[in-house]
């Protein structure tokens, strides 16, 4: 946990063994490389609409969903591909969704803003902004109300803190005291408009106060410090039975979409993030410290990139949804017989979520 | 046999049925606890089924209904009660953009069981802000289904398929019906897929739903008296729309007024217009007509708030300009 | 200013001259007899639709309003009689409003909830919960742009603090350093909701403090702390050239509306509150300080009493407006002459406010 | 003379002189300034005009919009970006319940001289919360203005009148168009009343508006290959319809399409369907077609979107079914 705008470099020892530090850094090579590929594959026209990339930020996700169980519940924004792949979504099915492919996760209807999975708890993929804090609400409510041990983690950006939405989210998940982590990622700008024109109070942990929410920051480009932040405040989660508020400090490396001119930063502040970039200065932590070897991380690496490779082979190879269904899903299809009259409400219709 | 009970109790009723059968159902909005209800349709409630499952709200409808749409994601069945549809207005993105499109969205992996219920329509003097009729907003949006439960038996009856059903259910209930008395035979039942005729006639088919009808069977009482047969549909479910029962109704009288409390333009009205021009054209001895809403936001005073609204009168002239 | 729930009685003299003092007494008498009539007249079927009673708020408005200078703007709620009266509306163009008569401030369109003057510069009467804070920010902004000293007050419940339209709006009225007085009512009620059942922080100023924006706390049921809290507050909204949030604490004697059973408080309660009533205790005190006399009092009294006759007696005679003016005004009337084209603006518009 | 131009420049060009020429007019919205403008738009804007009028707002879609309405009240003329109709349902309240009903409501002592302008419609792959289409909505509401600048001509030139209305004016621009090119003629000009005739025809009326125009042309164009000359009228003004237009190319043509990008049911394209068999239903030489959008999220894989959108070969089939 750092200051705001601290730059110090991370002090001590990385606490893990070698292999979880290594699963750490895998997942956020196989991130870097699923969206630099991603990025190319945009270039080439095989994937379209919006596309938000995650490069820079990795830490973030790998950190927080290393620290959650494999059944918590998961919601994100449509800069999501690096939570989805964390959560541990096949990166074919990522790639295909990105294509429009039947193969995709949501079989070409979502794309890149859209992706969900009901195997992993994943909820989506949500392209408005804020849309998700309700939600993550509700998915809470509906664990505390079951008797679950279940948490929700929900992922929102600095620029939803000023919606209407989080402020209801908070407040609810608060009042209710419910087992919701709210973590925002802190790049310090919504789309062009940087956080000291968005909010009248930069810091926001003194937001989460103000529900009466405890509240954690950690510096987002430093995976050691995301993971223990995030365990932290699991733990805290659990012992105040109630909402916690974590926010990771971070940045995006790259444009808001492909359609960002980027006049609203200047390089040279981005190439000074670029300096903390989470991957190499992990890379350099954990060499320093015996825990990695160049052979391994470039055998790493290049596993990483044998998977996106497999992916994109697997997205190309992949087919397209028959037009004829296009109406399918719209709503769940009728059950065999009508029900009868009387009031009873019958046999419980499907589960949600439904494994589709 | 039958029972007697007003448009209130019905509700009441099946909400308690549905709370007392189902474990996973519960009922949260502003007021429904400790108030009882804003249209006292959950007194006692709270006593009964306890603070978790009759969950008061803070003021924050884009919040709870989103809150409602991910504990219905979660595997409850929540009815969540949006005071009324002027509210709603605040939660439309969580019902567009979430609840109506995230099972198409995620490729069929996710439903959303969810039920919302809304007072709706005019006629209590409440003026610009209180006073909407959007049930054709509504009916516009796919991924959900739309009800509007105009008698004592669709009230007791359209919540529970709407529970039982997999996808989002909006209930419309008019502000002006809570207080109807009615007769609930022993073996009522409800479906919510089709429309419902509530008086045969063969001169002219009055179609309407929600808080018009009664206006439509009193104008229909009227005609009768000066000779004229209207038959009376109710639409009763207005996304997807019955067009069989519409086309049926076209058919049997050969002319059409369709009675809507919503503004003129735009208004659910003109979607069975439409309907009709599309599949029943040739069937229509005239143009159909409507009586809808003046648009004007809708004013305090009582003659003028009624000015404003349909009225049996209106529809009595419609039906007699048309019949020549 | 005293601390939540404090009970305790106002302590030293009134610090206002007998005259002042007595305008605050008196307005308070005026809103309470209004009212006391308005509940007769809704029994009687001569006002309809939903009416929301101040008693026992009176303090609140009265106090917060002397403060302000006459060509400041006010927004309020659907409990605005007492402000509207305040401002210097005509009682019986208030009473003829509720009465829903073409003599009534909107013409009898608005009713009770929408009272509207734009010579007082009252804004409404708005009847969605939350709903008038956006407007007061745009309000300010507008005095802000066109380098006016005009401050815009707006007042609201503590049940719309739960709001989204809440957090938007006080933060873009901080971030932009807008001149607007937000003014809480917090009754501990909205309907029947308590505020510790809609709040997560029922320190509401705890949650101004998360937009940076300075706050105050006022005694809501005694005159002379709201009425000097309100003018510490202005001093400090000039000085901070900013807005500034302020909590009067208060109560409502009456039901929330004339539908509510009032099955969520207790009658102790309302007892015990009504002992702090702002009108008998403020009485009280300026008897104790000779600044009163009974029979001033009763002249007082009587004079508002004649004034609430004659506001019924103007209500009464009043007309109905023509049906065939229903759709008179949903748009303002076209200019005469129809625009050439060729993109130049034209002759301004009528401004806004437009002296109906 | 004329000059070429697209309609994004046509558009900025228009606010820029909005800027220059009335010191009460300011711009607000998401990343309108330093980013220049989601769809750069207002590029430059806040170099020459200043922070102040060039304001960036958080993102805080009903709170920055109900500000937009207030600034109005207090006298300035502000143009407020609401990025996207999909992000305008939160502001929706504050457009309906304020903005829309004010002047009513106060019995016409306020008035709301307010731009809001945003993005709208399908084709980019957006996916289902990004490719709203939305115009019938806002269409519904009395009290607005609606306006759905189809050409460069109208990108142009309808923003100046739309500024000078004491009312609230909502301007719908299709983000499939900010690219088009066209000539901007010396003595262009535009209202904001009535609708306009694109094409000549005969045979069959195409009425549409915006993002549907260039297709709609693009089927006249087919049709007219073979042997078929519709007529193409453009709405331009969603609210209030010119019914008259709409009146004068039933009366041309006998025979209508209605083109609309909104979902099928409820769509304006019903209401433009009423509008017909209300006035103009006896010179129908037959029941008037609409092509919408399929009643579905939009997808975002291509073949989908474009099998859920109208498209030039829907509009010449529909044409072609119904001449037989
Ligand atoms: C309600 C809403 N308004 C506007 C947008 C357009 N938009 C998409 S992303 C974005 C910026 C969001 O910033 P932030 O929350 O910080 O997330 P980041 O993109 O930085 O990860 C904006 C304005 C949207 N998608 N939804
Ligand atoms: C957005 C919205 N939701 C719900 C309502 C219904 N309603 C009217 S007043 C009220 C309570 C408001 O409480 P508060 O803000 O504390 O004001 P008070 O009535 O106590 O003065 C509610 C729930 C409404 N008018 N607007
Ligand atoms: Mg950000
Ligand atoms: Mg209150």
């Amino acid at each position: 946990m750092t200051d705001h705008h601290a730059a110090a470099p991370p002090s001590g020892p990385v606490p893990w063994d070698k292999a979880f530090a290594l699963r750490l850094l895998t997942d956020m090579l196989r991130i870097r490389r699923m969206e630099e590929k991603s990025a190319e594959l945009y270039g080439a026209g095989k994937i379209r609409g919006f596309l938000h990339l995650y490069i820079g930020e990795e830490a973030t996700a790998v950190g927080a969903l290393h620290a959650l169980a494999p059944d918590d519940n998961i919601v994100a924004t449509y800069r999501e591909h690096g939570h989805a792949l964390v959560r541990g979504m096949e990166m074919g099915s990522i790639m295909a969704e990105m294509y429009g492919k039947h193969e995709g996760c949501a079989r070409g209807h979502g794309g890149s803003m859209h992706l969900f999975d009901a195997r992993t708890r994943l909820y989506g993929g949500n392209a408005i902004v804020g849309g998700g804090l309700p939600l993550a609400v509700g998915l809470a409510l509906a664990s505390k109300m079951q008797h679950e041990q279940r948490i929700t983690a929900c992922f929102f950006g600095d620029g939803a803190v000023a919606e209407g939405a989080f402020h209801e989210s908070l407040n609810l998940a608060a009042l209710w005291k419910l087992p919701v982590l709210f973590c925002c990622e802190n790049n310090l700008y919504g789309m062009g408009t940087a956080l000291e024109r968005s909010e009248s109070q930069t810091d926001l942990c003194a937001k989460a106060a103000s529900y009466n929410m405890p509240a954690l920051r950690a510096d987002g480009m430093d995976i050691v410090a995301v993971h223990e932040a995030s365990k932290q405040a699991l733990r805290t989660l659990r012992e105040s039975a109630g909402p916690v508020f974590v926010e990771y400090q971070t940045y995006r490396f790259r444009a808001h979409s492909m359609f960002d001119a980027e006049l609203y930063r200047q390089k040279a502040e981005i190439e000074e993030w670029k300096t903390r970039g989470p991957i190499h200065t992990f890379t350099a932590r954990l060499k320093a410290e015996g825990k990695l070897t160049e052979e391994e991380f470039l055998a790493i690496d290049a596993a990483a990139n044998e998977e996106v490779a497999a992916a994109v082979a697997f997205a190309e190879a992949g087919t397209w949804e028959p037009v004829d269904d296009l109406l399918k899903d719209v709503m769940t299809p009728p059950p065999p017989a009508p029900r009868p009259g009387g009031g009873d409400a019958g046999s419980p219709p499907a589960a949600a979520p439904c494994e589709g | 046999m039958s029972r007697k009970l007003s448009y209130r109790e019905a509700m009441r009723e099946a909400m308690h049925e549905a709370l007392a059968n189902d474990p996973r159902v519960f009922l949260m909005g502003e007021d429904v606890g400790r108030y009882g209800g804003t249209y006292a349709f959950s007194k006692g409630f709270l006593d009964e089924f306890g603070p978790e499952r009759i969950r008061d709200t803070p003021l924050s409808e884009l919040g709870f209904v989103g809150a409602a749409i991910g504990a219905a994601l979660g595997g409850m069945r929540p009815i969540v009660e949006v005071m009324t549809v002027n509210f709603s207005l605040l939660a439309l993105d969580q019902i567009v953009n979430t609840a109506a499109a995230l099972r198409h969205m995620s490729g069929g992996q996710f439903s959303v069981p969810l039920v919302i219920r809304m007072a709706t329509g005019a006629g209590r003097q409440l003026a610009a802000q209180h006073s909407h009729s959007l049930e054709g907003w509504y009916a516009h949006i796919p991924g959900i289904k739309v009800l509007a439960p105009a008698t004592i038996e669709d009230a007791r009856g359209m919540l529970a398929p709407a529970l039982a059903d997999p996808d989002p259910v909006v209930i419309f209930e008019h502000a002006g019906l809570f207080n109807i008395e009615g007769d609930l035979p022993d073996d009522w039942s409800a479906d919510i897929r089709s429309a419902r005729v509530r008086r045969q006639g063969k001169d002219v088919a009055i179609i309407t739903h929600g808080g018009s009808l009664p206006k439509a069977l009193a104008a229909a009482q009227t005609l009768a008296e000066q000779g004229i047969e209207a038959e009376v549909l109710d639409l009763r479910v207005l996304r997807p729309l019955d067009s069989e029962s519409i086309a049926a109704a076209v058919a049997k009288c050969r002319r059409v007024v369709v009675v809507d409390e919503g503004w003129r333009s735009g208004s659910l009205a003109a979607e069975v217009m439409a309907r009709i021009m599309e599949s029943a054209f040739y069937e229509l001895d005239a143009p159909v007509v409507r009586v809808c809403s003046e648009e004007v936001p809708i004013p305090y005073a009582k003659h003028l708030e009624d000015a404003a609204l349909p009225q049996p009168e209106k529809i009595v002239a419609a039906v007699k300009e048309m019949m020549g």
